[in-house]
This record gives structure tokens, C-alpha cells and sequence, in this order.
């Protein structure tokens, strides 16, 4: 049976529809959740896109945390279910407490969009266990508020327990404390990635196809999970 | 907030004290009563047809339509004469849907899909306050796309600044840029090009010319036509404010003097999260078939979107002002009519869909009202008449094409700039050249480094190129190119330029140059091209000189498309570009599109790098 | 040593997308007694020597408000009001 | 009707990027007596009965700060504080 992975669209979701192509792309069949309707349908994974959720006034994420579907995603998350947020998506998981930290305004102030090379820290995680660790990747990074922080205590411990996923490379596009680009939670399975995996699935339209290598690690991770 | 939406029961259906309402009877019973019509732009000659055609004085609220309706921006009377040389020079074309008057062009693409693209300007609000304004040009030729049943896939921004040093330019161009990609950004939608031009002359009057493209399938296509007595006209988006009430402020205050600090008029603020809803409703509302004609409202707000769909349809429509929703509940009557709110759109609805087009909009978390409907003509031959109540005492009664298709016309004089042949004798060939390596070293650097050509990525890369995932080339390429259809690899290719230099030389070859660049950018790409739009920006039409470059431009351009075989499908004037006695250049912006069947066939600008071989060759086509 | 506080709000007329985002959020956590949320900016200026009110209004004339769209007040923060 | 305001800023140990820039643009202006600028939120709450500082701090702890990075204050608007 194919995996089926949700996308949710949140009122001002932009990547959406990007997401579910590189959920179809990598083989899984992708499932619209509505941010008003907790019902996940079923999925095995969840994917929150990027875009701008509620506009993203007051800060990233901050509303959008509240909307129904994020209380069943917080329930599934905190018991297994895989979540990747991208972009808007990891503001929303660091304000839903998922993740530790907070994204913050990028250090020069303006919104960058430009293609950037990622080296990836963990492939232990749901969403990264087809990369080999220390493997560099380019996809797209784009956007206003992805400066990583949070306190030294816990920025030591995502290090000393291997939760940082991704950190940027050959340059650092919005100030991240320790380059840090992605995390994950204790268990693996929940991911935040600054940067946008679903705009590197196509020779066409992307800098490179290494985006895929996290749609296809979910379609692995659920292989191999205990049923 | 907080409080749920009024619905229509809500309204109170007592009659306000009429005391200090121009009503139409007022203003029958008062016909000698001074009106500030020469502050509202109207000719004393203007002035008196709109009595004619109202056999009385117009009322306050309509003395503020009409300044609306036949100013410049709304009636091209100016440029109207001029401007109909693009259909009658235009080949013909089965492949238009829409043409010159719809809010954008629409071209067929293929059996299923139709695309539409527009470049308008919004020259004047970016230079008082540079992010607002560019960000509400990006939202208004957003809307116009979506007004056509499109779903908006793209914008491009050609842009022109003064001298790149300049103190102001570091207060324009950074908010400019920050406003179109917040906008854009914040819309989803990818940015794919454009252009940044530096010169003093628009130092006083940067240009911030926008392009949307949109896609639709053929059988969506939407119009603006209010049709069907008996249909409910529904106001969708945004509460309305009193933003940008420009001259019609002048209105407020019976002795003319000094409006008060309050009612000066206000500067528009975009919300592109509003505009996102927005668009999602309305592309939802199309697909179930829900609307019977759909209008956006930009600069002339309601004013324009009633009679505009009234117009179209020769109907009447009869509007119960009070239900318009309101950020200010002290609005008035002529302030509701004038407000350039952003974000909304004028829907024309079946009784019967009503409830379904409510419930749609509340899905979305769009706010909608019910705030008239569309009437028959009264004796049956007479096209119907725009009835509007304020708390049921009528402040409008007006045939509605006497706004929209009655409005002035003017030839204005034209005559050639009386420096031109100074202009023309100082010829670039009379410039030293660089003759030694050295100096051919050193003209190439500076000119590389030089602000117009320097590279863009500094601004670039503040917009997103990449969402929707159906970008195929932007910037630094000389087109954007977007996969239309994911299934065929239908593909389009859009550049626009232009340069205000060569315009400024010869108006007409400068107009013909620039849709030339922008028909070989696409045609580089391996696109065919099929159609243009154009954004004029020019100075005042009263100036003979300036009215004479515009001529020319027009001419050129019209000219230029017969040659070679495309249409001119929309476009926008922008006059009074202006400092003083200063214009600007003459600066006609042209965008072409053009169609690549199979978009993985784009050639991009790079000499691509040839596994295997160990060089290429070079061949330079052409003269 | 005693800050300067820069409020800039919006002008009343403009319209504010921040804070109607946030006043339509608030039935979702079960507030309902809200008329309007308006968002603007707060800025705490310490200066070096005595905090000067003159200079705090010219900087905020120049840096910190856009008249077109802004109004602004100045004051001295009191000593008691806690950073927040 | 008086109002909640809400103030909202980064705490201490977190960069305030747009403080910096501030701060770094006013040599430029000539004002070199500024030590620090920080620049926050300043959040008006309207309510539709009796202000309610409790409510008010309810919606603040959920929604308008985010704790990990940002402190608040919360209290009656002076009835003089004039809407800035
Ligand atoms: N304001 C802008 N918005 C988006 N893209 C732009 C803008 N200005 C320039 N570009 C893009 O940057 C690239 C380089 O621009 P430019 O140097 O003007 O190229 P050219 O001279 O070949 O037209 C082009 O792809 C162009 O579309």
C-alpha cells in the first residue's frame, strides 16, 4: 500500500501544492488536511508547508499553532507520527512547542531567496534517512524571519544529541545561531527545516533533486516502522 | 473583530436624520448651491454636461462619482483617440478571449487553457509612501488577473528610479522593493523578472510599473457584466476605510477651505493575506459556477466597479449604501463611494446562489455582504439607472454609462519638444572611443559597475522565484518562463522593457524598440510570441510636447505590433509623471508573451556547459 | 539609568492588518469580549549620558515613524515600569 | 472606553537586528549619545466591557508573546496616555 502523507493548507499556505508534489514525485500519495478540520484522514506522515499562515502577523506561526488540525498533529506528533515543517511550517512547530527554539527575524532584515548548499548533521531522523551525514545538498532557502535561536543550554544539547539536522554551508542566510538550518525532537520524528526540500524535485524548476531525499526517507522510515 | 459581521437584518431601518445629506431631492430643490467641482478636476464645461444629464446639479455623492469616473486615470480621455490605433492596426487573432476594455487580456493557449497578463502602473502612491504603494500596485494587477476567472501564477515589476546617489532614492527604492516582495511574496506568488532603470529624471517620479499572469481553464472565463435583473450584487474582501479619498475630501467641507486634519486623505495599506483569501474564494466560487460577473476594485473603488458592471450589462442596479461594512463607522455617503480600500471585489450573484456564495466566502474567512441588486431598465427600452439609498433617502440616481461610456474626450494639442533637433544633432558617434586596451578595460568595468547594469541580485533575491514550483526561468535570464500545465509541458515565456532614453530620442522607434527587445527576449527562449501589453508612463497630457511623444509612442507601438503580427491585449497610461514643468521620458514599458509547447525546450542564456565536447561555437544573427 | 519610549501606532484611519489578525484569532481561544487589537511598535532608547527628549523626537522624526502612515509619542520611562 | 496595552520585547540576550540597525544609522544623523536601542511590540486591546487585565494577560501568555524569546508588560493605558 502507498503511503499517504498529509499536507495541510492553512488560510495564507503558499507551498502547499509544492509540498504534495514532492509527497507524489517521491511516491507517496498526498492528502489535503484543512487547518479548521482535526481529522487527519489517516496519514501516516504530515508535511506544514511554507507560506505566510494568517498572514504570519504578530509573529510566524503564532496563530496558526491554535487551528484545530494542530492539536491532533501536536497528539500524533508527541506519539510518533512523523511531522516535517517547512519554512512557515518549523515557525509553526517551535510555537506549538514541538520543537525547541524560536525563528526570529533575519539578521539583515530582509527576506532572501536564493539557492544555498545544506550539509546534512543527522540522517537518524524520519524525514533524513537517505542522505549520508556530512552529505552537502543545495536547495532553495527563502525567507523573512529564519534566524534559528534559543538558549546556549539548549542549543548545547540539540548538538551533543545529534537533533541538528541541517546547517548551512558555504554561508549562512539569516544569521541561524550555529548555522543551524533544521531540527528535530528527541524521538526523530518530528523535523523543522528552514530551507525548502519541495523546490528541489525537479530538474526543471530546481536547483538540484536532492530536496527528494526527504520525502523519499519518509516513504523508508514507514517501510521499515513496525506496523 | 470580535463582533460577528452585520448581517442584513442587522441594519437599522429607521432613516438617518436627512439633515446635512445632499440627497437627490436636495439637490433637485437646491439647483443654485455652489459645488466645489473645479477642486474635484472638472472643467466648467464638464460641470455642465453632468447637469445636463441629470437635469439638475449632481449631489454631493455624485458630484464625486462623475470627478471619479471622467478624471484622466479612469477615462483615458486624453489618451482614448490615440489609443484605438492598437485594435485598428491589430492583426487578427482567433486566439483572443479578451481584449482592450476587460480588466486584462485573455489569450488561448491551447484546447483547455487560456492565459492573461497586464502591466499597470503605480507610479504616483510609491514615490509618498514607497512600500504601500508598490505593495497595493501588486495587489490591484492582482486582482485585475483574478477578475478573469485566472488564477494569478506570477508577477514581474519593471522598475525606474532617479540617480541611484540620490538621498530620496534611498528612501524610495528599498521601500518599493520591500513592498512588492512582501506583496508578492506573502500572495505566493513567484516574481520572474523585471527591470531596475536609474536616471534623473524620475527622480521626482519613479515608475513602479507591475505585470501579473494569470492561467485559467477556457470555460472559466469570467466578465464583468452585472446581468440579469433580480441578481444580488455582493460586496467580497476588505472593510472599507477611508483610504486614498483623494480630491473627494475636497467634499467634506461645505466651505471648501481647510479639510479637516482628519479627512485628509489617507494612504492605502495593503493586506496580502486578505488578498490570498481573497483569491482562493473567488477561484473557488468559479469552479462551482457561482458567479454571474465578477469586478475588482481598484482605484475608483465602488464607484467604478457599480457602474462599470452596470454599463456593461445596460442594466440598472439598485445599492443600499448602509450595508457596505466599514472600518470607520463615520463614513460618508460620497467618502464610501470614493474609498480605494484594497482587497475587494464586486460580485454579481443569482438569488439562489447566495447562500452558497456566503458560505464559501466564511470558509475562506472572507467578509461578504449583500449590498444591492441588478434592476431592468425602467421602460423597457432606457438601459436602467444606478439607484443609490443612504439609509433609504436616495444620494444617487444616474444612468450608469453616462460614467463610464459618456466621459470627455479630448484631442489635445500635440507639438514636437522644441529641443528635440538640439537632442537628436548630439549624435553618439561624435563621442571619443576608447582606442587602447587600457581604455577599453577600464570603459568595460565602469560600465559594468555602472547601476543600471551592475548585477540585480540584491534586489532579486528579496522576492521568491521558486513557489508554486512551476518556475522554469527568472531572473538573471531575459524572460521568465512558467510551466502552465503540468501534464502537456505547456509553457509561457514574458519580458518586459523598455527605455525611456530612446524614447525620449524618437518616441516612435523608442516605443518600437522596446517591444522589439522584449519580442526577442521571448523569442531567445525558444517561444513563439503571441501577444503584448504595455504600460505607458508619460507627463502631463496637457503639455503639447509631452501629449506629442505619447502620439508617437501610441503610433510606434501599434505599428510595431502589425509588423509583427501581435496584439496589443491591455495595457495602462499613466500621465502627469511630472515635476513642475519637468516630465519624465517618455517611457512606454512592453511586455510580450510568448508560448513554448514543451516548456523543457526553453533555452536559457548561459552557453551551456557540453559534456564531452571540448568547445563551442559562436555565431552572432543578425546586422 | 532612565530609558526614552518611542510609541508609534498607526494613524486611526489606517488600516491594520496585524491587529485584525490577531482580534479574528481571539474567538478561537475563546475570547470573545475584544472590540479591536491594534499592533504598533514600542522602542526604548537609552542614551549614553541624561536621556534627552529633544533628541529622542528627532530620531523618531527621522528613523523610527513614517509620518504618512504613523503617529508617535515620546516619554521618559518610568522608573518603576518594568522592561517587560 | 480605556485600553490594555500590551508591551512585547525580545529579551535581553536575544539580538534585536532592528534595534542594531537603528542604532547603527545615528552617527550618521549625528547623534552619538545613544547607547542601546531595542525595538518591541506595543499591543492595544479594546474590549467591549470593563477593560480586564486578567483576560488581557491570558491572551498575551497564549498568543501575543512568545515566551523563549520575548518578555511582556502588561497594564491600563493612562486615560491622559494619549493614543500616540
Ligand atoms: N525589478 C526587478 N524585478 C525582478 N527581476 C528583475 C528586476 N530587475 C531586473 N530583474 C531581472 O534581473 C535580470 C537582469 O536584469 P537586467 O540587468 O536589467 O537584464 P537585461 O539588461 O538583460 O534586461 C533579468 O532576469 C531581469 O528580469
Amino acid at each position: 500500500m502507498t503511503a499517504r502523507i498529509g499536507v495541510v493548507t492553512f488560510p495564507g499556505s503558499l507551498d502547499d501544492r509544492d509540498a504534495a508534489r514532492a509527497v507524489r514525485l517521491a511516491g507517496a500519495e498526498a492528502v489535503s488536511l484543512w487547518h479548521d478540520d482535526p481529522d487527519l484522514r489517516g496519514v501516516d506522515g504530515v508535511v506544514l508547508p511554507g507560506g505566510f499562515s494568517y498572514g504570519d502577523y504578530l509573529r510566524c506561526g503564532a496563530i496558526a499553532r491554535f487551528a484545530p488540525v494542530m492539536e491532533t498533529i501536536a497528539a500524533g506528533a508527541r506519539a510518533g507520527l512523523p511531522v516535517l515543517g517547512i519554512c512557515n511550517g518549523f515557525q509553526i512547530l517551535c510555537e506549538a512547542h514541538l520543537l525547541p527554539g524560536a525563528l526570529t527575524r533575519n539578521q539583515h532584515l530582509h527576506f532572501r531567496n536564493r539557492d544555498q548548499w545544506l550539509r546534512i548533521e543527522s540522517a537518524g531522523t524520519a524525514w533524513t534517512n537517505t542522505f549520508q551525514p556530512g552529505q552537502e545538498i543545495l536547495i532553495p532557502v527563502k525567507n523573512g524571519e529564519g534566524c534559528y535561536v534559543a538558549d546556549e543550554r539548549t542549543l548545547d544539547e540539540l548538538e551533543a544529541t545529534g537533533r541538528v539536522v541541517a546547517r548551512y554551508v558555504h554561508g549562512n542566510p539569516n544569521g541561524s545561531q550555529r548555522d543551524i538550518a533544521g531540527i528535530t525532537n528527541e524521538a526523530g520524528n518530528v523535523v523543522g527545516l528552514m530551507p525548502h526540500p519541495e523546490h528541489a524535485v525537479e530538474a526543471l524548476t530546481g536547483p538540484s533533486l536532492d530536496g527528494l531525499g526527504f520525502f523519499t526517507s519518509i516513504l523508508k522510515h514507514l517501510a521499515g516502522a513496525p506496523a | 473583530m470580535g463582533q460577528p459581521e452585520p448581517t442584513l437584518a442587522d441594519y437599522p431601518s429607521a432613516p438617518v436624520d436627512p439633515a446635512g445629506l445632499d440627497t437627490v431631492a436636495q439637490a433637485t430643490a437646491t439647483p443654485g448651491e455652489l459645488q466645489p467641482y473645479t477642486e474635484l478636476g472638472l472643467r466648467d464645461d464638464e460641470y455642465d454636461r453632468i447637469r445636463q444629464i441629470l437635469g439638475r446639479r449632481p449631489t454631493q455623492s455624485e458630484l464625486a462619482m462623475y470627478s471619479i469616473m471622467w478624471s484622466e486615470h479612469c477615462s483615458y480621455k486624453s489618451s482614448k483617440v490615440h489609443l484605438r490605433q492598437f485594435s485598428e492596426k491589430a492583426p487578427p487573432s482567433d486566439r483572443m478571449l479578451a481584449g482592450i476594455g476587460e480588466n486584462a487580456g485573455v489569450i488561448q493557449v491551447s484546447d483547455k487553457l487560456a492565459v492573461t497578463f497586464k502591466v499597470e502602473s503605480h507610479n504616483h502612491p510609491s514615490f509618498v509612501e514607497p512600500h504601500q504603494g508598490a505593495a497595493t500596485g501588486v495587489g490591484g494587477i492582482v486582482r485585475d488577473i483574478l477578475a478573469m476567472g485566472a488564477r494569478p501564477i506570477a508577477v514581474m515589476d519593471p522598475l525606474r528610479f532617479g540617480a541611484a546617489d540620490h538621498p530620496d532614492t534611498a528612501r524610495v527604492l528599498p521601500g518599493v522593493v520591500a513592498g512588492i516582495g512582501t506583496y508578492g511574496n506573502s500572495l505566493g506568488l513567484p516574481n520572474i523578472g523585471g527591470e531596475v532603470v536609474f536616471d534623473p529624471c524620475y527622480q521626482g517620479n519613479p515608475l513602479v510599473n507591475a505585470l501579473s499572469l494569470g492561467v485559467l481553464p477556457v470555460d472559466r472565463l469570467q466578465n464583468k457584466a452585472a446581468a440579469g435583473p433580480g441578481n444580488v450584487v455582493v460586496l467580497l474582501g476588505a472593510k472599507t476605510g477611508r483610504d486614498g479619498i483623494g480630491g473627494v475630501s475636497v467634499l467634506a467641507s461645505a466651505t471648501f477651505d481647510d479639510a479637516s486634519e482628519q479627512r485628509r486623505p489617507s494612504v492605502q495599506v495593503g493586506d496580502p493575506f486578505m488578498e490570498k483569501l481573497l483569491i482562493e474564494a473567488c477561484l473557488e466560487l468559479y469552479d462551482a459556477q457561482l458567479v454571474v460577473g465578477i469586478q475588482d476594485l481598484g482605484g475608483a473603488g465602488l464607484t467604478c466597479a457599480l457602474t462599470e458592471t452596470a454599463a456593461a450589462a445596460g442594466t440598472g442596479m439598485r445599492v443600499w449604501l448602509e450595508r457596505v461594512p466599514l472600518r470607520e463607522a463615520s463614513m460618508e455617503p460620497h467618502e464610501i463611494l470614493a474609498s480605494e480600500s484594497q482587497e475587494r471585489m464586486l460580485l454579481i450573484v443569482a438569488p439562489d446562489r447566495l447562500d452558497a456564495v456566503l458560505k464559501t466566502a466564511e470558509k475562506w474567512g472572507v467578509p461578504a455582504s449583500a449590498i444591492g441588486e441588478v434592476t431592468g431598465p425602467e421602460s423597457g427600452v432606457e438601459p436602467g439607472r444606478l439607484l443609490i439609498t443612504w439609509h433609504g433617502h436616495p444620494v444617487v440616481d444616474v444612468p450608469p454609462g453616462s460614467l463610464v461610456d459618456d466621459g470627455p474626450v479630448y484631442a489635445r494639442p500635440m507639438r514636437e519638444p522644441a529641443d528635440l533637433i538640439l537632442l537628436q544633432a548630439d549624435r553618439a558617434e561624435t563621442l571619443a572611443r576608447p582606442s587602447t586596451p587600457e581604455a577599453l578595460r577600464e570603459t568595460v568595468l565602469r560600465m559594468i559597475a555602472s547601476p543600471n547594469l551592475c548585477d540585480k541580485t540584491w534586489i532579486t533575491e528579496q522576492y521568491d522565484r521558486y513557489v508554486l514550483g512551476n518556475t522554469v526561468l527568472a531572473q538573471p535570464e531575459d524572460s521568465g518562463v512558467i510551466r502552465i500545465d503540468e501534464e502537456t509541458g505547456l509553457g509561457v515565456a514574458i519580458s518586459v522593457d523598455g527605455n525611456g532614453r530612446y524614447a525620449r530620442l524618437d518616441p516612435y522607434n523608442g516605443a518600437k524598440l522596446a517591444l522589439a527587445e522584449a519580442y526577442r527576449n521571448v523569442a531567445v527562449t525558444g517561444a513563439r510570441p503571441v501577444a503584448v501589453t504595455d504600460c505607458l508612463n508619460f507627463g502631463s497630457p496637457e503639455d503639447p510636447a509631452v501629449m506629442w511623444q505619447f502620439a508617437e509612442a501610441v503610433r510606434g507601438l501599434a505599428d510595431g505590433c502589425a509588423e509583427l503580427g501581435i496584439p496589443v491585449t491591455g495595457g495602462n497610461v499613466s500621465f502627469y509623471n511630472q515635476t513642475g514643468a519637468a516630465a519624465i521620458h517618455p517611457t512606454p514599458v512592453v511586455g510580450v508573451l510568448g508560448l513554448l509547447d514543451d516548456v523543457t525546450q526553453r533555452v536559457p542564456m548561459g552557453f551551456a556547459r557540453t559534456t564531452g565536447a571540448d568547445h563551442d561555437l559562436i555565431f552572432l544573427l543578425g546586422e | 539609568m532612565p530609558r526614552v519610549v518611542v510609541d508609534v501606532m498607526l494613524k486611526p484611519e489606517i488600516l491594520d492588518p496585524q491587529g485584525q489578525a490577531v482580534a479574528n484569532a481571539l474567538p478561537r481561544l475563546g475570547v470573545t469580549d475584544v472590540s479591536s487589537v491594534r499592533i504598533g511598535r514600542r522602542i526604548e532608547i537609552e542614551f549614553s549620558g541624561q536621556p534627552d527628549l529633544d533628541r529622542a523626537r528627532e530620531i523618531a522624526d527621522k528613523l523610527l515613524a513614517n509620518p504618512v502612515i504613523e503617529d508617535y509619542s515620546i516619554r521618559l520611562a518610568d522608573p518603576e515600569e518594568s522592561t517587560p
